[in-house]
């Protein structure tokens, strides 16, 4: 019987948050039973996919202890890099996509070298990066919109169905498994959340903390790359303005609200991908009921802070 | 109407000198304030051979602006003598009020300026006429007087959309808008004209959601397609601007209704354009933006080779951009050299 | 009692959880009295300092100061009736400035509010005069060397006028001059009817300066009274208690190898580190523990980190396994075979939010992983394997570390090294904070470890420690290795010496 | 001369001065009376925010709602004005009660709610926002919106002060005109600065920040010295928004968009380490400065807008990267010294 009641006292935390979601997602069925079908769920994935990518990956970056601030026109470079070419240079489209996701890659290693190398503040660094990614792009694209006409191929990225799914949920859910895979099948894993657990003991114990650290900004990179190109091939555009100004406080919002801590060492990409269904639900939600702007933000201000309130005080009654 | 025959005279002229021609006839003809008297200043003449400073502060970086831009130094560029820089507000009003600061101090002669909001410049516009600066207002007017204002209406092309959109619609149903968020003066303008303008033409017509897409085709496509999961019934929708209008015909394009959807955008831009001629979206208000700023130019070319200093306004000058509502029916109108 | 009592403790427990750290103690301080508290660590001592300051509420029972009953938990109640505290960690800010520090929280005040610069000043330097005390009182704390942060504390609980003042191992980062300065104002002090607590890990301190000794054990007092009727023999006895007197004995009683096996794993020529150490030569045998002793900062764990490659020794020349190496990260040191257990388990050893599993195999992925990829039955086996070589309790490798006890953490860090198969093994202080029986089990693997041949550099200020495993003994003095000898050929008494640089 | 190497920021100073004596040199324009007036009026309110930031950073927080909170107080100012046609002097405090209100609610949220300070003032930046969108005038009353505030308690806060003037010296040099704005900021670096080295209250921040449970222990209030960390943002995004809104004559939806990283930089370029624990008044405000001669000295150079953004972000890195090395080096100097000595 105590063992039951302590049992569920330390589960609170963990279910804390699908509580509230599943609370949420009855009030919005009860208000709006067309809430509940099937289609609206394909729709709310399909929706939260492109922010799901750029979380998923972030969640290491944010379980080291940093934070990465320039997805936004990593985003919107990684798009323009494909247009370039596929129309352009008339690459094939394989190669033009894996390019594309290696700009995201070169940012990020970038960005991580820096603060890895330097231990400077990641919020700082990655501020910088924003800025020069997104005067690189301009530079190169200008702030024009770029249609991409008469690519079948890239327009199957953001738009095709497969098995009538559509395909961005399937690379949605191909990349959160990867990612689940890494945090829990290989040492990568361990290793990530080690160096934001305690840096120090994991350099004492022979790993190599600043590659690791650099590793987890590729990765948010890569992550944010192959969104844009999503984002690119479902809007039929490239442009360099794209992941406009708050894109990264959106992906941070997910990430956190999965329960990782801005001071490392927890986070689960499992639990992220929560946090961004939570975010899209709420999104979804409020189209649905039509609900004017200014009550959407107070409303989604009040439901993060409810429910991850809620997650403290079930931990601090667990500790 | 005037708008129909000045259309006709506008089409093709693309060079330099026609425009200097329309821009001062257009100052000419009343357009532009009768209280501007072209002086004769000895200050000119010893300015013509100085390098003249004429810049274009913008909100950010943009389609639109970009277009200005392009129409801005294609008539600048053939004098020698200006310097011309585009500046990047950065979507802030206090970065855009710093870049007019700091252009006053730098002397320049002319600033295009496209504020964010219009009272909120009006300081900035004061300082710049103290100091005998032409200031040129984009598509967005200041409440502060200023040398002239180039412009596409927000307001009265909304209602003419509302009435377009009304008439296809067969003066009944649902409509859905595709909103900006607010903080910027041509969203209010927008909406306030396209619901006073449904209310006037169509009060049948029931305006069933209004939901913020922040000017984005990507957010645009999930916002319309939540809105039509709710209200299947909705058979309009109104774009704020063009990419958010066309993220709603991508989504209706995806479950098959778009024959029986009436969208209508904003700018009309290219791929607008393109999409009306596919027979997609139904339309927008299109200006020739690269007009616009050939006007706008023009007009500054006049300020500062005739000598009018700033000071001497006694009222502003208004230039009202034609548009036209482009549907299927007149897209064919637009020449491919006025498309941006 | 002729004397008054000041502070007193009445029943006074603590438990964090499941741990009982102090079960319903006694204890009680009279004006002028230096009353010495001893024992082993882990025994309660800090427990107890910390609920008669109020930094921890008392399970049960309660503190009286003056005859009257204190408010529990409360720092700031404490401090205004006049208890101060000096604590083992530091509790300095490092942005501001020693005179800051000084009087950090309850700065001398203008009538309108501000901070009486002037005033602060001169009560400052007033205090330095009268203790003798030289710092800069305007250097910022962070700039400053750890001894002189030591004595800025000190400062600051002089500063307070505080009734009683509790230290806690004052001694341990000052030289031996200093501490006879310390002792000085100690007993300056206590004619100024001053009661003090005094701990300390060097018994000589404790009988030369203190009148009254209480002796904990396992969280509970097991002897107190006046330091008249103790002999020093006694208080050890008192302190260890029969478990680790059995245990240590256990272990004297291992035949020593006082060179090993003859082979030399490690050997050091001359290293130096630029105002740390320097001059620093040493060999270290094939299986042997040699003992690195010394007082606390004596700058022992700068020379293994500098060995390890996780800091860099600026002089001197360095082989291991016969090989002239220069490390420049700890990995590489890992590669050829070299084992850290460092000082500080939470802040340098442990990963504290991971699982017992996820900390054993910490140190050697490469087993238990394939191309990066886990072998699950590997880390099932190894966990399991470890858990029961080592005796974890609870035997469960799901359990997060953060709420093991200090013992069990202790052995969990020690096995992620034993998994390295390391040649060489680097233990810092690894005992500090761990109980009795856990430590003798600690010893027995240390044992078995030399046995199979790893050459051990344990570095300790436990004495008794030092005296029980030690093949061969090293002393450190700020920063020079002042003797090496076989753990044989010296006694206790003659140790103690040795550290405290009292041979020069 | 000891002294002035114990001055903080002393090196970002130097950068800051290097830079601006680059501009000088080669940009034109950039060495004007009227460049530095644009410099102070349009830099003052960016470093009082930067100083109001400084207080949740050195507590170990973050407050990223200060853009949100900049907007509401504008609004509140605009509604009371040019709607309800409230007098200046009774907007004014109004504005501030708001704004230290909306920080004292961030500083509520971490300390008893205890969220993680990005996440809470992340969830009421949206929040405020939001707030902003449902009071703001201009929404509720369009035909309001074109009307410029013109209290002359509000407008009289954007007014300029010539010193060449009154002095006399503008005979012999050109002076820049001071903004009131610049005097509010020197006022506050002032009050701020006596507070940090005069006060117990002003300590506590660093106390808090540099050690929690040293400060505990020290008796001190470690929930009531967060709390007003956020309150203190808060309030001094309203100082700012009062500068910002009486100078533009109206408040915009969208106010103080973005803002919060501008000032965030500001105060960690300006020393206030996101560690905790660090800083002084100063360090922001050059901070704010060195983003504003950037900003400017690029226009004036006629750098285009997109190689200019690349350069502001390599500054940015530049003058991190630089503030950390010499800080590492002074320190490590500081020590050899001591353990020397």
């Amino acid at each position: 019987m105590l063992s039951l009641i302590s049992y569920l006292r330390t589960a609170i935390p963990t279910y804390a948050m699908p509580v509230a979601l599943l609370i949420v997602i009855g009030l919005f069925g009860a208000l709006a039973p067309v809430f509940l079908t099937p289609a609206n769920f394909t729709a709310i994935i399909y929706q939260m996919s492109i922010t799901g990518i750029m979380a998923v990956c972030m969640t290491f970056v944010i379980m080291t202890g940093g934070i990465d601030l320039s997805v936004g026109p990593v985003l919107a470079t990684s798009g323009l890099v494909v247009f370039f070419l596929l129309h352009i240079a008339h690459f094939p489209l394989f190669p033009a996509v894996v390019l594309g996701i290696l700009t995201g890659a070169v940012t990020g290693a970038i960005s991580g070298l820096v603060i890895a190398l330097f231990s400077l503040p990641a919020m700082i660094v990655t501020l910088g990066m924003l800025s020069i990614v997104r005067g690189s792009a301009l530079l190169a694209g200008g702030p024009d919109l770029h249609l991409v006409r008469e690519q079948p191929g890239f327009e199957f990225i953001g738009n095709g169905f497969l098995f009538g799914i559509p395909f961005a949920i399937w690379i949605f859910v191909a990349v959160s498994l990867l990612l689940i895979f890494i945090q829990k099948r290989t040492t990568f894993g361990l290793q990530v959340a080690a160096v934001g657990d305690n840096e120090r003991a994991a350099y004492l114990s022979g790993r190599r903390v600043k590659l690791v650290k650099m590793m987890t900004y590729v990765i948010c990179g890569m992550g944010a790359a192959l969104a844009g190109i999503i984002q690119s091939s479902q809007v039929h555009t490239a442009a360099a303005t794209y992941g406009e100004f708050g894109t990264e406080l959106d992906v941070i919002a997910a990430v956190v609200l999965g329960g990782a801590s801005l001071l490392g060492g927890k986070g689960s990409v499992a639990r992220t991908i929560l946090g961004v269904l939570f975010l899209a639900v709420l999104n979804n939600g409020f189209n649905i009921l039509n609900v004017p702007i200014d009550y959407q933000l107070i409303i989604k201000g009040g439901i993060i802070v409810i429910a991850l309130s809620l997650t403290e005080w079930a931990n601090s009654k667990v500790a | 109407m005037s708008n129909k025959k000045e259309r006709a005279e506008q089409e093709g002229r693309r060079d330099f000198l026609k425009g200097v021609v329309l821009g001062s006839a257009a100052l000419g003809s009343g357009l532009v304030t009768p209280g501007l008297v072209i002086g004769e200043s000895g200050k000119a003449m010893a300015a013509q051979d100085e390098r003249v400073k004429m810049a274009f502060v913008q909100i950010q970086p943009h389609t639109v602006s970009s277009a200005w831009s392009v129409g801005l130094e294609e008539v600048l560029s053939t004098q020698q003598t200006i310097d011309y820089q585009q500046l990047d507000g950065q979507n802030k009003v206090e970065v855009q009020v710093s870049l007019m600061d700091t252009l006053i101090n730098e002397g320049a002669k002319v600033i295009f300026l496209q504020p964010i909001d219009s009272v909120a410049l009006g300081p900035s516009i004061k300082k710049a006429r103290r100091r005998g600066i032409a200031v040129i207002t984009l598509n967005i007017d200041a409440s502060e007087e200023h040398a002239a204002h180039v412009e596409m209406n927000h307001y009265y092309g909304a209602m003419d959309i509302a009435k377009e959109m009304g008439k296809r619609m067969g003066g009944k149903g649902k409509v859905a808008i595709l909103n900006a968020p607010p903080g910027i003066i041509i969203r209010d303008q927008r909406t306030n004209g396209f619901v006073d303008g449904m209310k006037k033409y169509y009060p049948d017509i029931q305006i069933a959601a209004d939901q913020v897409a922040d000017w984005s085709r990507k957010k645009a496509q999930d916002v319309l397609s939540n809105i039509l999961t709710a209200q299947p019934d909705i058979t309009g929708v109104y774009g704020v601007n063009d990419s958010m209008a066309l993220g709603g015909v991508d989504v209706c394009k995806q479950k098959g209704i778009l024959d029986k959807m009436v969208i209508f955008g904003n700018d009309g831009e290219t791929a607008a354009l393109e999409s009306i001629e596919r027979g997609e979206l139904t339309g927008t208000q299109f200006t020739d933006v690269y007009q616009q700023g050939r006007f706008a130019a023009a007009a500054a070319s006049v300020f500062v080779s005739g000598g009018v200093t700033a000071k001497e306004f006694k009222q502003q000058g208004k230039l009202l951009m034609p548009y036209v509502i482009a549907t299927s029916e007149t897209v064919g109108s637009i020449q491919p050299a006025q498309r941006w | 009692m002729s004397k008054q009592i000041l502070l007193e403790g009445r029943k006074l427990s603590k438990t964090f959880g499941r741990f009982v750290a102090l079960q319903e103690t006694d204890f009680a301080i009279h004006a002028g009295e230096v009353h010495g508290l001893c024992g082993s660590n882990g025994a309660g001592k800090s427990t107890l300092i910390k609920i008669l300051t109020g930094a921890h509420r008392p399970t049960g029972g309660e503190v009286h100061v003056n005859g009257t009953l204190a408010p529990a938990g409360s720092p700031l109640a404490m401090l205004e009736l006049g208890v101060a505290c000096i604590y083992q960690h530091s509790n300095l800010i490092p942005a501001l400035t020693v005179l800051d520090n000084v009087f950090l929280g309850r700065p001398p005040k203008t009538k309108l509010g501000f901070i009486d610069a002037t005033e602060q000043r001169r009560k400052a330097e007033a205090l330095l005069e009268k203790y003798n005390i030289d710092l800069d009182l305007d250097a910022q704390v962070s700039t400053l060397a750890t001894v002189k942060q030591k004595e800025v504390e000190i400062l600051k609980a002089l500063a307070l006028d505080a009734q009683v003042i509790l230290m806690d191992e004052p001694t341990a980062w000052l030289s031996h001059s200093e501490v006879r300065k310390l002792h000085d104002t100690i007993a300056r002090l206590r004619a100024l009817g001053v009661g003090l607590v005094y701990i300390s890990h060097v018994l000589d301190e404790v009988f030369q300066v203190c009148d009254a000794v209480t002796v904990m054990r396992d969280g509970a007092v097991v002897w107190n009274g006046s330091i008249d009727e103790i002999t020093r023999p006694e208080l050890v006895d008192r302190m260890v208690g029969n478990d680790l007197g059995e245990a240590s004995r256990s272990v004297a009683a291992e035949p020593r190898h006082p060179k090993g096996t003859g082979e030399i794993l490690l050997s050091a020529r001359d290293l130096g580190m630029t105002n740390t150490f320097e001059d620093i030569s040493f060999d270290l045998y094939k299986g042997e523990i040699l003992c690195l002793t010394g007082l606390i900062g004596s700058k022992r764990t700068e020379l293994l980190h500098s060995i390890f490659g996780s800091a860099k020794f600026s002089a001197g020349t360095l082989d291991v396994l016969g090989r002239s190496v220069r490390y420049s990260s700890p990995s590489e040191a890992i590669a050829a075979g070299i084992g850290f257990v460092p000082e500080d388990r939470l802040r340098d050893g442990l990963l504290l939010d991971h699982s017992v599993s996820d900390n054993l195999i910490f140190a050697a992925l490469d087993k238990v992983s394939r191309w990066g990829f886990w072998n699950n039955r590997a880390v099932r086996e190894l966990t399991e394997r470890q858990i029961r070589d080592l005796n974890v309790k609870p035997a469960d490798g799901s359990k997060i570390v953060k709420r093991l006890s200090g013992g069990n953490q202790q052995k969990v860090l020690l096995g992620k090294w034993l998994e390295i198969e390391p040649k060489i093994l680097f233990l810092d202080e690894p005992t500090v904070g761990v109980d009795v029986g856990a430590k003798a089990e600690i010893y027995a693997i240390l044992r078995k470890l030399r046995a199979q041949g790893t050459a051990i550099l344990l570095v300790s200020s436990d004495m008794e420690e030092v005296m029980a495993i030690a093949d061969r003994i090293a002393v450190m003095v700020s920063g020079r290795m002042t003797m090496t000898c076989a753990a044989d050929d010296i006694t206790q008494e003659e140790l103690v010496l040795q550290i405290s640089g009292g041979n020069k | 001369m000891v002294r002035l190497r114990q001055l903080p920021n002393i090196e970002l100073l130097a950068f800051f001065l290097l830079l601006y004596a680059f501009f000088c040199f080669y940009a034109p324009h950039f060495n004007t009376a009227s460049n530095l007036e644009n410099l102070l009026v349009g830099y003052s309110f960016i470093a009082v925010l930067a100083i109001g930031q400084s207080f949740p950073i050195m507590v170990r927080g973050i407050d990223l709602s200060i853009g949100s909170i900049m907007a509401l107080g504008g609004m509140v100012l605009f509604d009371l004005s040019v709607i309800y046609e409230v007098p200046g002097y009774v907007v004014i405090p109004a504005v501030l009660l708001v704004c230290l209100l909306a920080g004292l609610l961030n500083g509520a949220l971490v300390v008893w709610l205890r969220l993680q300070p990005f996440v809470a003032t992340l969830s009421t930046l949206a929040a405020y926002r939001g707030v902003v969108y449902a009071i703001s005038g201009r929404q509720l009353f369009p035909e309001m919106a074109t009307r410029p505030i013109t209290d002359p308690w509000l407008t009289g806060m954007d007014s300029y002060l010539d010193i060449g003037g009154v002095t006399g010296l503008d005979q012999y040099m050109e002076m820049p005109w001071l903004p009131l704005s610049f005097f509010l900021l020197v006022g506050i670096f002032i009050i701020i600065q006596t507070m940090h080295s005069k006060t117990q209250f002003g300590m506590n921040f660093k106390i808090v920040g540099g050690n929690p449970e040293a400060a505990r222990l020290a008796g001190i209030n470690v929930k009531l010295t967060i709390l007003s960390a956020y309150g203190l943002s808060g309030l001094s995004a309203g100082i700012a928004a009062i500068i910002l809104v009486t100078r533009l004559t109206t408040a915009t939806e969208a106010l103080g968009n973005g803002m919060e990283l501008t000032a965030i930089a500001s105060a960690v370029i300006g020393g206030i380490s996101l560690q905790g624990g660090i800083g002084n008044a100063f360090g922001p405000i050059i901070g704010a400065m060195l983003l504003g001669i950037i900003l400017l000295g690029l226009t004036l150079l006629g750098i285009s807008q997109f190689v200019q953004q690349i350069i502001s972000g390599l500054i940015l890195i530049g003058a991190i990267g630089y503030d950390k090395l010499l800080s590492d080096f002074r320190m490590r100097k500081a020590r050899a010294m001591q353990s020397g000595s």
